[in-house]
């Protein structure tokens, strides 16, 4: 039960406004299911990229196929819609053509992890300097309904009517293993928390990766409900120490109880600066030393 | 008294429309009508995308959906407006009486229903509500008010709305309570009596079974009766609840299925099984068949049983996914590297779809080879009432095993001569052990690079499929309507053949003298029958759902002559009466030149 | 063309019975480019009521019913918007909120809407043992439910009603005729013209029963199973039984629309002799207006066909520019002729 | 900002644990005041939702003692109100239905109410302050309860033998059974209030002069309402003609009350009634059981227009009653002093007059003749002044005028009811009485003691289900007809039992429960949106705020970027609770939100 001390329409209106983070909308309606709990991940997008004060223009949003992929749709902002687990190839195309862009991948737990499973490592080894959101919602919502690589075992669907054998990815766990340079995990039922993480998995340099729990509302009603992983999440612990990669995969070792937080976070060279040092090496000449990154709001909290 | 009614419910996605489509049908079929019926539906979820079932109730199956509705049901009125005029004269447009926002003139349905047409306006969020205190079950509401408005029985719908939900006992009671109110709201409207089901006619031979089933799902069904094993696939639509239905009928036959993370990987297993000697499919679209191309080729010069379901939608990419379109005739046959022949069929109605799917299993082992049965989104979620035959007529199993082994004698896995089909030895087998490659190779199956072993094999792969021609109790083409010479000759593939066949009958029924044949397998492609068809006709009429003329250059390529293309992409299926102008232009352009 | 498209001006009709649809038909012909709206709650086009007797003669395809086939209406482009119900009128904005939420913008609005069977405060309690006669659906119900040579208990008898007991008396049904103060409406009968034309009712072949001289109506109940289906009981004790009750106790407007418009209301819309409401722009025609009566000094219905049509023919014309004043089209008179049968204009109908 | 304060430990206070707010923000009082129209348009401020409630849960005692908190006859008023709650409910609105029988519930509270009700009432210590009433009506008796309530010593002066005023002398028996009306009187002047009957002010011998009261009271307030019945203004030869001893003629409310006094009366066969009030169709009933064959209402304009319930009317009619409209009595026919006929003019309508009534325009040499035997005129009440020692000022209409205090020109002297607003209605009468009653005590004591306040309670779930808005509106069972006339008194409407009371009161949308969207935490989803039943949760941008503080429209958008909100535009809101169960990240809350008062 929430605060009961009324709330004053105009008054939130003008704090909305003000924030100017509906700026980074577009005018078209996601065309999501009502409840999905897509909605509050553009939402903490779009409040995300106005804290840290990124120039609309300046921001691609690339997405591959599914549910999560009409993104770039909903932000006012670049962005590509392209093919079936292939957006962290083209988003690396991307920021590799122009590293002044603040690049964003947003795909689905099928996207990432089934078909373009091959891809996420490669883009984490690389530290492309880009911010993949990962949403995870255990299914396949846009084929309606069928089991993903994150559905638990025993979960049903059309295409496991008798129960899924198979056992979940663990992405966190992978990625870390895969040398992403800042891994988190936020939930899309607490989208305070989401949008925090999204403001640092953004201000991060280098390939950051954010895994982000949501239910199918649609397709889903038994396993990863609001009521379920509501119940499931929990904070990372206070103690827990960031920049130990070993502690970060005990914790991501956990998925019966997901943490939510940042797990891990390094500072080391992103491709640019490898491909930077590659030209160097070969005792080249920079093409007019890229301009500097737009300026960067700290993140107000 | 004979029945023809076609129903159309159009709503926005997530109304309920299919599903109410669905009940609708099997509630019918449950009555003893043949239908056909044809969904059509948006890429997203929800939103705001179109969703239409249509339905034509029929005494006797027809062959393709009528223009106009007798019956419109609107469950999204800014869906349904542009259809309202598809609704014939004295036909009924069923709709939500009254808005929750404020329209703007002319944005209620009811000011678009024609003066012939009959107004039915019905409460329905506000009944459903009542019913169940939720809007959901809005769709079953209207379905109760059409059968109370058409007096059609209670048993067959409540039958139909259990079965929907037959895990959901609450859903179902829900239904129910809905349906009710529906109808009881019905009653005290004014009757639509122009509407009238005649009696249905049963027309069940001894053992056989009548079932209002989907291309898709008599797929499945040729499938499952071809004894399939194995299955691994990858969600696309509309080729997606082919592996959804296989997923819960397999493993009751001891089948195994599997959803792998790609269609490569899909197409990659089925290989691999049909190499280990199971029945082996998978399924896929289009987009899908594309990822497929490379290990397609590893089948072909693998010389592996495969059978690969396509069911084709509108592109490229991903194109109009839920739209459909017969665009994807050339990759099926063409499609991939090098050299690769294989076996394509394409069946033209929801009862070929079972034929092509139980034989595609048998040509597959018979000639060794990845078989492609080549649908569209219009077969693949058409309904159609089928008559399934008491014994599946399909054999279990044609290999032709290498027999017992001289001793001594090496097993030639790839024997060159005869038919050009070598004996197909599986692991497991003694003495007959050999690798498949995808390298080129010699009879043994060993790697070579020769010239004349590239010419052999390339000769072998391509002479084999002739036979495919000559398969037994499969139609590879067939011919309709007059004998003879005639005026004009509609050649046609695929689901757009039921609208070339509806037209060509209507034309002769006008005194057109005219003729209509059917081509299944369009790889190898049957020439010598075409030819002498083409040779019977002043003019040749090729109506299909492509750009390009797909199914017309192929024609051109085995047969030379001048032929009349009819070309539309309009992401729905053909309109009859656009195949009936053409035929009837050709007719007219014949008799001018008579007459000159 | 923009130009010219804000030049065409909208007619809306409400009502699309002999009064609204003959408008529609003269505005056609006064205005050939006029957009011209029928609104009406009917799910029929417009329908012969004075046939509706014929469903006791078993014709029940509504098809015959029609006075102009669904041609009539696309040649002479006139919309008619079945199923409508206007909620309310808006005369200063010019709109028309219809139920369902839509609005629809006039130049003139034509209330047309007529009447509906108007049922004594003290059966109200008994209406849903009764069947009416107001629209073809209403007679079909009826119909339905008598047997052959059934009975039909007919209250109050008013012209409507007696035609339909002609009917039923050639269809050789029996008919009881409840008499009260509204028979015979909308004909005014004295007390000397009244055991005359009483008689004249029983010759004809219906059994009359005075309801005043029996105390009035107590109650109307459902029979039991077997019996008849309904029971008339009166005050004195006397009761009767038939298969079904019709109440005949005339019209009264459909004006319940038109309230909070503004537009002045009595019992009908009040209108001035060349049928304007007291609001500009808007007119009122057939049984659902009161027109100021010079002759009379008072606000007066008129009724019948020849004169309801009349009165949408002239509305139409002063619409459409002209300015006449109402003339009666249609004798009122109730005479019984050389024969001893009732003759009555309003049985007259083309 | 609201004036927010901790629990007040109250009587009502919700459970430990649980919090309230209270809060004087105009925002929030103009929630309240827009939201619950009932409450609004009741002139007592009765907490229409709150009984309700409390009728579903079935504590019938707490219903009538709710029902008592603004109005102390809850009895009287569920059997005779005008009802000007049951014309705003939202349940009304068009496309909901029709609205809640809310006066039917008042009085299912009080017949269902446990024989051994206890009433409880908050008393406030003497103040050895005097207050003298003059009038016993419903405005004088609601007065007395409030001002003994809060400590003063009451005396209550009425002219008849017995207390009631209106109540008990102008309204018939078959409509307010005198039993009932006795209870709630001695209940309403049970703590202490003095009543002497019988007793006339005036400046005559046998009547105790105005003087004396005021030397002996601190306060005197007027309350003695219209009593005077108002003349027939007829033209020409019977202008300046008296009516009164002509046979055939009956002034109204003299001739209910007369009978009421009991006084045996008799009307003649044809009897017609000439005005459009309550009383006039009290007379044309009672007419009706008096035996009269042929009794019609003659009135000015259209039956659309006058001020009685469209019940009452269709009752009245089914007694027999006929009603003729545009028409005004303009002379009489008579054979000597026997009245044989009324001579009226034809009217046409004329413009709107200020109480959104219409006039009634003659229309020239239009006159006719009805034949009757007898006219009843009922045309209005006025006040009397005559008793006053002194001089009052009054206003144009004749009626006595009050300042913002409740004070009259005269100091010390207070008026309230019908007797400052003229004829008016009883609850009207009770709520003015109730407002005057603080005014005296914030004079007396020299200090507003209590202030309006809205509490807002948290409520844990929506308390309804959507099937509820579908129940159509139960039907007031009614005494038979040949039942009624055969016994005058015999009360014509039954009451509601507890199933039809259930029934009818789960129908209310409990409009006092607010929904609100914490924008916070709403990730804009439109789960809601997609449940609603109404176009009442909307894509806002901005809302309007009117003069007194409090939200006006929500101004809505379909452009994403311009969505600061998704909000529950609660006068939409049918409080269905679809919304609540959809949220899926719990972000919508339910509060009750009712106006009350605390001590200052």
């Amino acid at each position: 039960m929430g605060d009961i001390k009324p709330v004053y329409l105009e008054e939130k209106l003008k704090e909305i406004e003000d924030s100017g983070r509906l700026d980074y909308r577009s005018k078209t309606l996601p065309t999501w299911c009502p409840g999905c709990g897509y909605f509050s991940i553009v939402e903490a997008v779009a409040a995300s990229l106005c804290e840290l004060n990124i120039p609309n223009e300046s921001a691609v949003m690339v997405s591959g196929i599914g549910c999560s992929s009409r993104f770039p749709f909903f932000v006012n902002s670049y962005g590509m819609h392209t093919l079936h687990g292939r957006a962290l190839p083209v988003a690396t195309g991307v920021k590799t053509a122009n590293d002044a862009l603040t690049v964003v991948v947003v795909g689905g737990d099928g996207d990432g992890f089934a078909i373009g499973g091959g891809h996420v490592p490669h883009a984490a080894r690389r530290n492309v300097d880009i911010t993949y959101l990962l949403f995870d919602n255990g299914i396949y919502g846009l084929t309606k309904g069928q089991t993903s690589p994150t559905s638990a075992i025993g979960f049903r669907t059309p295409t496991s009517p008798y129960e899924n054998p198979d056992r979940p990815l663990n992405p966190l766990l992978m990625v870390l293993s895969y040398g992403a340079s800042w891994v988190g995990q936020a939930y899309a039922g607490r989208p305070d928390h989401l949008h925090r993480m999204i403001t640092q998995a953004m201000a991060h340099r280098g390939f950051s990766y954010l895994h982000i729990l949501s239910p199918c509302v649609t397709f889903d009603k038994t396993h990863r409900t609001y009521g379920n992983l509501g119940m499931q999440v929990r904070d990372l612990p206070a103690d827990h120490d960031p920049t130990d990669r070993l502690a970060a995969m005990r914790e991501a070792m956990d998925d019966a109880l997901p943490a939510l937080g940042l797990y891990f976070r390094e500072e080391r060279p992103t491709l640019a600066d490898a491909l930077d040092g590659l030209v160097e090496k070969a005792g080249g000449e920079l093409p007019g030393k890229v301009a500097a990154k737009p300026a960067r709001k700290t993140a107000r909290r | 008294m004979s029945t023809d009614i076609q129903i159309s419910i159009v709503g926005s996605a997530g109304d309920g429309t299919i599903a109410a489509g669905d009940i609708l049908k099997n509630a019918l079929a449950g009555m003893g009508y043949k239908i056909i019926s044809f969904d059509i539906y948006p890429p997203e979820i929800r939103g705001f995308g179109k969703c239409i079932a249509r339905m034509r109730i029929t005494t006797e199956q027809a062959y393709s959906l009528k223009h106009k509705s007798d019956v419109l049901i609107s469950l999204d009125d800014s869906h349904a407006i542009p259809h309202a005029n598809e609704v014939r004269e004295c036909g009924a447009v069923i709709y939500e009486r009254a808005s929750i926002v404020q329209l703007p003139e002319g944005g209620h349905i009811s000011a678009h229903i024609g003066p012939g047409q009959l107004p039915y306006p019905v409460p329905i969020r506000e009944l459903a509500e009542k019913s169940t205190s939720a809007n959901r079950s809005r769709n079953i509401v209207v379905l109760g008010f059409l059968a109370g408005l058409l007096d059609l029985p209670d048993e067959a719908f409540l039958k139909a709305i259990a079965r929907k939900f037959k895990r959901k006992a609450e859903a179902a009671a829900a239904g129910e309570a809905a349906y009710r109110i529906g109808r009881e709201f019905a009653a005290q409207t004014f009757k639509l009596d122009d509407v009238v089901f005649g009696p249905p006619v049963s027309t069940v031979v001894p053992g056989a079974s009548v079932e209002m089933i989907n291309g898709n799902a008599a797929i499945v069904r040729g499938a499952l009766d071809a004894g399939i094993d194995t299955f691994f696939g990858y969600p696309i639509t509309p080729a997606t609840s082919i592996m959804e239905r296989l997923a819960i009928d397999m493993p009751k036959r001891g089948g195994r299925l599997l959803q792998t993370e790609d269609e490569i990987s899909a197409i990659s297993a089925v290989i691999g099984a049909g190499f280990a000697g199971a029945r082996a499919a998978t399924s896929t679209s289009g987009p899908g068949l594309s990822l497929m191309a490379e290990m397609l080729g590893m089948g072909v010069i693998g010389e592996v049983p495969a059978v690969i379901f396509v069911s084709q939608r509108g592109g490229p990419s991903t194109g109009l996914p839920t739209k459909t379109e017969q665009s994807d005739l050339h990759m099926a046959v063409f499609g991939g590297h090098g050299d690769a022949p294989r076996i394509v069929i394409a069946p033209t109605n929801v009862d070929g779809c079972y034929r092509c799917a139980g034989k595609a299993f048998e040509l597959a082992e018979a000639y060794q080879t990845p078989v492609i049965v080549l649908v569209d989104l219009y077969l693949s979620n058409r309904y159609e009432t089928v008559v399934f035959p008491a014994r599946p007529p399909f054999e279990a199993d044609v290999n032709r095993k290498p027999g017992k082994q001289l001793a001594g004698a090496p097993y030639k896995r790839y024997a060159l001569g005869g038919d050009s089909v070598s004996p197909r030895a599986i692991p497991g087998e003694k003495g007959t052990m050999h690798v498949v490659t995808g390298l080129e190779h010699n009879e043994l199956g060993r790697p070579s690079d020769q010239g004349e072993m590239h010419e052999a094999m390339s000769r072998k792969r391509h002479e084999k499929l002739q036979g495919a021609l000559k398969h037994p109790d499969l139609t590879v083409c067939k011919r309709f309507g007059d004998e003879g010479a005639v005026d004009v000759g509609v050649i046609s593939w695929g689901s757009n053949f039921g609208e070339s066949l509806e037209a060509m009958l209507k034309a002769r029924g006008e005194g057109i003298r005219c003729a209509a044949m059917k081509v299944v397998m369009l790889s190898p492609f049957p020439t010598e029958r075409v030819a002498a068809f083409l040779a019977d006709c002043k003019e040749v009429l090729v109506p299909e759902l492509n750009y390009q003329g797909q199914f017309a250059n192929l024609l051109q390529a085995h047969v030379a002559r001048p032929v009349t293309r009819l070309n539309r992409v309009p992401g729905e299926p053909m309109k009859v009466e656009d195949i009936l102008e053409e035929i009837r232009r050709l007719a007219g352009k014949k008799a001018a030149q008579k007459a000159a | 063309m923009a130009e010219a498209n804000r030049k065409v001006r909208h007619h809306v009709i409400v009502g699309s019975g002999v009064a609204g649809s003959q408008a529609a038909e003269t505005l056609r012909e006064c205005e050939p480019d006029a957009r011209i709206t029928i609104l009406t709650l009917s799910s029929l086009l417009f329908y012969n009521r004075y046939d509706l007797p014929k469903v006791f003669r078993g014709h029940r395809d509504w098809r015959e019913y029609l006075v102009y086939p669904a041609a009539y209406y696309r040649d002479w482009k006139i919309n008619v918007r079945r199923c409508s119900r206007v909620a309310g009128v808006d005369a200063r904005r010019r709109v028309i909120a219809l139920d369902h939420k839509e609005e629809i913008r006039f130049d003139t609005l034509l209330v047309a809407s007529g009447g509906r069977g108007y049922i004594p405060e003290d059966l109200t309690d008994f209406r849903p043992l009764m069947h009416g006669f107001s629209s073809y659906t209403e007679a079909m119900s009826a119909a339905n439910q008598v047997p052959k040579k059934g009975h039909v208990i007919m209250l109050g008898g008013d012209m409507i009603g007696l035609d339909l007991a002609r009917t039923l008396l050639e269809t050789r049904h029996r008919v009881t005729l409840v008499a009260g103060p509204n028979t015979f409406w909308p004909h005014e009968v004295d007390e000397e013209e009244r055991p005359a034309l009483i008689a004249a009712l029983e010759q004809m072949g219906i059994e009359v029963v005075e309801g005043a001289d029996a105390g009035g109506i107590v109650s109307i109940e459902q029979g039991a199973p077997g019996l008849s289906a309904r029971r008339v009981l009166f005050r004195d004790g006397t009761e009767l039984y038939g298969d079904v009750v019709m109440p005949f106790f005339g019209l009264s407007p459909s004006v319940e629309f038109m309230l909070g418009s503004g537009v002045d209301i009595e019992r009908g819309l009040l209108v001035d002799p060349a049928l304007r409401t007291t609001t500009e722009g808007i007119y009122a025609a057939g049984d659902v207006c009161q027109i100021w009566s010079d002759a009379e000094r008072r606000y007066r219905f008129y009724y019948g066909w020849k004169n309801v049509r009349a009165m949408g023919d002239l509305a139409a014309r002063n619409i459409t520019g002209s300015s006449d004043p109402w003339v009666p089209a249609q004798d009122e008179k109730l005479h019984i002729s050389g024969d001893g049968k009732i003759q009555s204009p309003f049985w007259e109908y083309a | 900002m609201g004036e927010i304060k901790p629990p007040t430990g109250e009587p009502g206070t919700p459970a430990a644990g649980q919090r309230e707010y209270l809060s004087d923000d105009p925002r929030d009082i103009g929630w309240v005041k827009q939201n619950v129209p009932c409450q609004t348009a009741c002139p007592a401020g009765t907490n229409v939702p709150v009984y309700i409630r409390e009728i579903i849960e079935r504590q019938y005692g707490r219903s009538y003692e709710t029902n008592r908190e603004a109005n102390v006859l809850p009895g009287v008023l569920g059997r005779i109100c005008s009802r000007p709650c049951e014309a705003q409910c939202r349940h009304g609105w068009p496309g909901n239905g029709e609205p809640v029988a809310i006066c039917h519930l008042k009085r299912v509270a009080s017949d269902l109410k446990d024989a051994g009700h206890r009433i409880t009432e908050r008393l406030y210590s003497p103040t050895g302050k005097r207050v003298a009433i003059v009038g016993a009506g419903p405005a004088g008796v609601a007065a007395a309860h409030d001002l003994s309530l809060l400590g003063h010593d009451v005396v209550i002066f009425e002219r008849e033998e017995r207390a009631g005023g209106m109540l008990r002398y102008g309204i018939p028996e078959f409509r307010l059974p005198r039993d009932t009306l006795d209870i709630e009187l001695h209940n309403a002047l049970r703590l202490g209030v003095q009543i002497r009957t019988g007793v006339e002010i005036g400046n005559k011998d046998s009547q105790m002069p105005m003087g004396k009261l005021q030397e002996e009271f601190d306060a005197v307030l007027l309350a003695t309402g219209c009593m005077a019945a108002s003349p027939l203004p007829l033209l020409g030869e019977w202008e300046q003609r008296d009516l009164r001893g002509m046979e055939g003629v009956e002034y109204g409310l003299d001739f209910l009350m007369e009978m009421h006094r009991g006084v045996e009366k008799t009307v003649g066969k044809r009897v017609a009634v000439v005005g459009a009030g309550f009383t006039a169709l009290d007379c044309a009933r009672v007419a009706a059981r008096l035996g009269a064959q042929e009794v019609t209402i003659h009135i000015r304009t259209a039956e659309e227009y006058i001020p009685v319930t469209q019940e009452e009317i269709f009752e009245a009619k089914r007694e027999g009653v006929r009603i003729k409209g545009l028409r005004t009595p303009v002379g009489l026919t008579a054979e000597g002093n026997r009245l044989t006929g009324i001579e009226f003019v034809q009217n046409r309508l004329g413009g709107w007059r200020s109480n959104g009534r219409r006039q009634a325009i003659a229309i020239e040499g239009s006159e006719f003749i009805e034949p009757c035997d007898t006219i009843i005129i009922a045309i209005g009440q006025q006040t009397a002044n005559d008793y006053l020692g002194t001089r009052l000022e009054l206003d144009r209409w004749g009626n006595v005028r009050i300042g913002v205090d409740g004070m009259t020109s005269h100091k010390g002297m207070f008026a309230a009811g019908d007797y400052v607003s003229g004829a008016s209605t009883v609850v009207q009468a009770v709520g003015h009485g109730r407002q005057v009653a603080k005014r005296i005590d914030a004079w007396l004591m020299g200090r507003e003691r209590r202030k309006q306040v809205v509490r807002i309670v948290p409520v844990e779930k929506p308390l309804r289900e959507r099937a509820f808005d579908f129940i159509t509106r139960q039907h007031m069972p009614t005494a038979q007809l040949d039942e009624r006339m055969r016994d005058g008194k015999h009360e014509v409407e039954l009451g509601l039992d507890e199933n039809l009371a259930f029934e009818e009161a789960k129908r209310c949308y409990l409009c006092n429960l607010r929904y609100q969207i914490d924008v916070d935490r709403c990730i804009f989803c439109r789960a809601c949106i997609e449940v609603a039943p109404r176009n009442c949760i909307k894509l806002v941008r901005g809302v309007e705020i009117d003069e007194q503080g409090a939200y006006g429209k929500l101004l809505e958008t379909k452009e994403w970027n311009q969505v600061g909100a998704i909000w529950i535009d609660n006068n939409e809101c049918i409080r269905c609770g679809q919304c609540y169960t959809a949220c899926p990240v719990q972000c919508i809350s339910i509060s009750r939100c009712e106006l009350t008062e605390v001590e200052i």
